[in-house]
């Protein structure tokens, strides 16, 4: 294992020293490990997000105006403790509550819902939203739920942005619950990647094998297939997706296509042409996209693919100014 | 395991703080020398940090423990839920946390408990976590190694063995609950997402579980130590 | 060699579509291989910049207001051919010349110059500026001379910036000829790329031994050495830029951490941090960066550290508007 | 390259569009053929593309003749230089174009050349080449092939040799002389970046050279063909 780091211990608190160095109009409290905007706005509800850190730029990378309030950052694929996520949520209290949103794993969904008990305790309100919109797995009393992946993103988006005009906390919520039941993802990984901690790979593959239907943390799939050209790749995540909800009714998507870290953004724009194609044969127009690495996995090479049904309101919602380390557009 | 057959005379005169400190040392410890193996299973079902996660918090444990020494065994293992609850993260760190509190409050503010006692407040723990967790034994989980422990420690004390010796079978038994999750297919956490791929790993959780009732065994008044 | 490609030969093709699917505001000549703004401005000078694929997401994801004009895309690693950049430049002139912005390798300096010829032919004027600044490589008549590297963003950045206020082409060629001077780099890898082509490795590391002062190309660099913390190897780069231009002056740099495609993020924040600090304890503060994937090297896992002396009106014109693919900011 | 002893006949009549497009064609085979070594050549001390690039080239190359057959070997040359031009890219895509362009462009109008010709006009398209890239004899590139190969040619032929042992001698000149690179220190192209490291490494410009004067001995009248 070769990586950039100092030690595996210290690779968490490093980079966030390294964020903090980067980006001034973020705060970052290295100690007690959350992200928040320097600059808050009193009366807003406060989005607070988080997770393990290994997924960069989730969450810190969208912190900012017109986005989240706060992010906190775990060790690496570890849920954070409740005790950044109080910290975190006092921080950027304004008087309008805090929304958590949480990617659908056990240890996230605990530590949240401990965060949010404390967080009564002093008095603030809030509400979390899980995130579960990964297809690969089945959502059912036999899994622990699906994951949540790259509609992460699109709800931290589209949530600080009505909450950015002033909506409460129920609407806050609402529309982030919308946003999650509009979404719909599914990964492939072409390797495995590898924690510092660890220092060795999460799986094997051969030469001419992949994994279908992974996760963010380095787990295997579901199951592990014969390598295949984009074009099938593509074809094999928008089916899975699309077998799962319906979005060619209304057509219209926001379409996610995402690296899992290591795969080279020239090929990320094959797989997006791929996916296009893949759509448009089904009658689905992609009216907004996204193609980087924004929900990854340290080092693994492959990539997702997510789909937003996509309403006029949300639309201007995904359109209005965002000004993060990791997405910024509008003025 | 074997050079613990004594009666021993102190058995009666109950548990106290010491004792509870000396198993969270022994826990640590075991913690460390195995974190790797942890990690290890935990990348064949999950996300190669089980043994970090927990070798993290029973350091921090420890540390605290150390730097604010409880007055009584319930203090003590209130501190270690907490303490795991602030520093591990991940699934294991409030299910474990819940464990020590719970069984922790249950002991209440006694300066000494009964193995009964004890076996009695672990129930508790346990309760506790299948309510956070909503597990079920055969789930692959922690909660296959704690609740058949907690079943023998608990029956071999009324049919009156020594805390030594109900502690051992308990260990034994939860060493062989850990080994009984390998052909199982998880059905909470992370491994779940695996579904029949899941089948053919021993659980992470289950197996650091059976560390810290071997551990418990260990420091127990004629037991290893 | 598992890539998210259809085959080799359609890469940069497929990749083109991709991104003319996912970019409306561009204009993609998949045929004849170059991207250019949708819309142009009547007289103003146009900068064109191009080079062999690989690299992304230079040059074509720096198309756009306040940045390039348009961009051409070669085979990968291989520079564009002459009829491309004639193409481009013919597509984009608006009346005040064509900057050529072209990195310094043999045939991306061969292809400029035909192009350059070409175009006189056609009555169009242009000038050309090369971008040389690896300190890797001696600039000596027993060298290639030094390789352009990450100081084309800064340049391509900032002329554009120049360009945009209706600067004429001698000021536009003038001020990139000054971030040129101004700006070194030094890159670092951890292991080799595979180009699509070759479906091997372009050099092979033992498990505790990395390249030290890599071009983009994936050759390999200039020595071998073991591996070592984060802290060592941006000292390492901040040593050998420091040495070749004394930034300790002046005092104020804009700051690339750049990964080279295969490193995951959370690790170039790692880095960011030692360069900073690394910098900090020189007396020189970065007050403009950078952290990211801009100037790639395919997957290949590793970094590299640009640096550019930052006065007043080069700030100036850094932080003026730029809205392209993977540079955007300002209204 | 070795049953091409006769003087044959034809020699003095010269060498007419079909001897070049055959030339070209046996080329492409030959590039074709050695399109991996190439690349891996192009690995070790560049950045592993110079076997696709020829490849790419010399395919356009040979589809442009078949699609628009020139009327007279220098514009088949001229042809053949143009189309690498515009589809090899690279620092070899201008200099192999240059090689064929002015080479083609010293044939002038001619319907036949001789080989003193062709010698002259590959001596103009050597120092296009060199003018253009700057490289000298041992600075590891092309030009370290093209050199002694035009030399030896034009030394034979003023010997009286046949076309056929004057190209043969030529195309052996430019396999000792690409194996002749693999000690030198590239000072020119992408390998000059390695400094030292690029000695004890064939330089794949070179060695697609000497396949180039191979192809062409073995399309001489009485070659291998
Ligand atoms: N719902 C649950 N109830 C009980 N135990 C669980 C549950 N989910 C996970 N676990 C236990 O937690 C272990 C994983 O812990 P760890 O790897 O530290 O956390 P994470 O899964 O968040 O990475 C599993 O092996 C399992 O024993
Ligand atoms: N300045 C030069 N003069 C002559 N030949 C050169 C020069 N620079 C490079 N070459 C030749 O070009 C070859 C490399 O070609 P190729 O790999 O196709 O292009 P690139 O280096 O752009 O990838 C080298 O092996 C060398 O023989
Ligand atoms: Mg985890
Ligand atoms: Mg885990
Ligand atoms: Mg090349
Ligand atoms: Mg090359």
């Amino acid at each position: 294992m070769k990586k950039l780091i100092n030690s595996p211990e210290s690779v968490v608190s490093d980079a966030l020293a390294g964020l903090a160095a980067a980006h001034p109009a973020l705060t970052v409290d290295v100690e007690r490990r959350f992200v928040r905007r320097a600059a808050g706005t009193a009366g807003k509800v406060a989005l607070v997000s988080g997770g393990g850190s290994g997924h960069e730029p989730l969450h810190a990378g969208f912190v900012g105006p017109g986005m989240l309030d706060a992010a906190c950052a775990g060790e690496v694929f570890t849920s954070p403790v409740p005790d950044q996520m109080l910290a975190a949520a006092q921080a950027v209290d304004a008087g309008a509550g805090i929304l958590f949103l949480v990617k659908n794993y056990t240890g996230d969904v605990l530590n949240f819902q401990m965060a949010a008990e404390l967080l009564e305790d002093e008095g603030i309100e809030s509400r979390s939203v899980l995130i579960n919109d990964d297809v690969a797995v089945e959502d059912s009393l036999y899994t622990a739920g699906r994951r949540g992946t790259g509609a992460t993103l699109f709800a931290e988006k589209i949530a600080g942005a009505l909450a950015e005009r002033g909506a409460d906390l129920p609407a806050v919520a609402a529309v982030a619950e919308r946003v999650n039941a509009s979404s719909r993802s599914f990964g492939i990984a072409l390797g495995p990647c590898t924690t510092p901690a660890a220092g060795r790979p999460g799986f094997e593959l051969g030469e001419n094998e992949i994994e279908l239907g992974i996760g963010i943390h380095g787990e295997p799939g579901r199951r592990r297939a014969p390598m295949a050209p984009a074009s099938e790749l593509a074809e094999a995540a928008v089916d899975a997706i699309c077998t799962d909800l319906d979005f060619a009714t209304d057509g219209d998507v926001i379409a996610l296509v995402n690296g899992m870290g290591a795969s080279p953004l020239i090929e990320l724009y094959v797989v997006y042409n791929e996916v296009h194609n893949a759509l448009k044969s089904r009658g689905i127009s992609i009216v907004r996209n996204l193609v980087g690495n924004y929900v990854t996995s340290l080092d693994m090479p492959g990539f997702s693919v997510t789909l937003c049904r996509a309403d006029a309101d949300l639309l201007e919602l995904w359109d209005a100014p965002v000004q993060t380390p990791a997405l910024r557009w509008g003025a | 395991m074997s050079d613990s057959e004594a009666h021993v005379a102190g058995d009666e005169a109950g548990l106290d703080v010491g004792f509870f400190m000396a198993w969270i040392d022994r826990a640590a410890e075991a913690v460390a020398a195995e974190k790797d193996r942890l990690t290890r299973l935990d990348s064949a079902i999950g996300d190669s940090d089980h043994g970090t996660n927990l070798h993290r918090g029973f350091t921090a444990a420890r540390a605290a423990l150390q730097a604010k020494p409880p007055q009584y065994p319930g203090a003590a293992l209130v501190q270690v839920g907490m303490t795991l609850i602030s520093s591990v993260g991940g699934a294991s760190g409030p299910l474990y946390g819940t464990v020590f509190r719970r069984t922790g409050k249950a002991l209440g503010e006694a300066e000494k408990v009964s193995a009964r006692d004890l076996a009695g407040a672990l129930a508790d723990g346990l309760a506790g976590v299948r309510k956070l967790g909503g597990a079920s034994v055969g789930d692959k989980t922690m909660v296959d190694v704690f609740t058949p422990a907690i079943d023998v420690f608990t029956a071999r004390l009324a049919d009156d063995a020594s805390t030594a010796d109900a502690l051992e079978a308990a260990a034994d038994a939860a060493d062989a609950a850990a080994l009984a999750t390998i052909p199982l297919r998880a059905r909470k956490g992370r491994a779940s997402y695996l579904g029949e791929r899941s089948e053919g790993h021993e659980d992470p959780g289950a197996a650091s579980a059976a560390l810290l009732w071997r551990a418990l065994a260990d420091t127990a008044p004629g037991g290893a130590r």
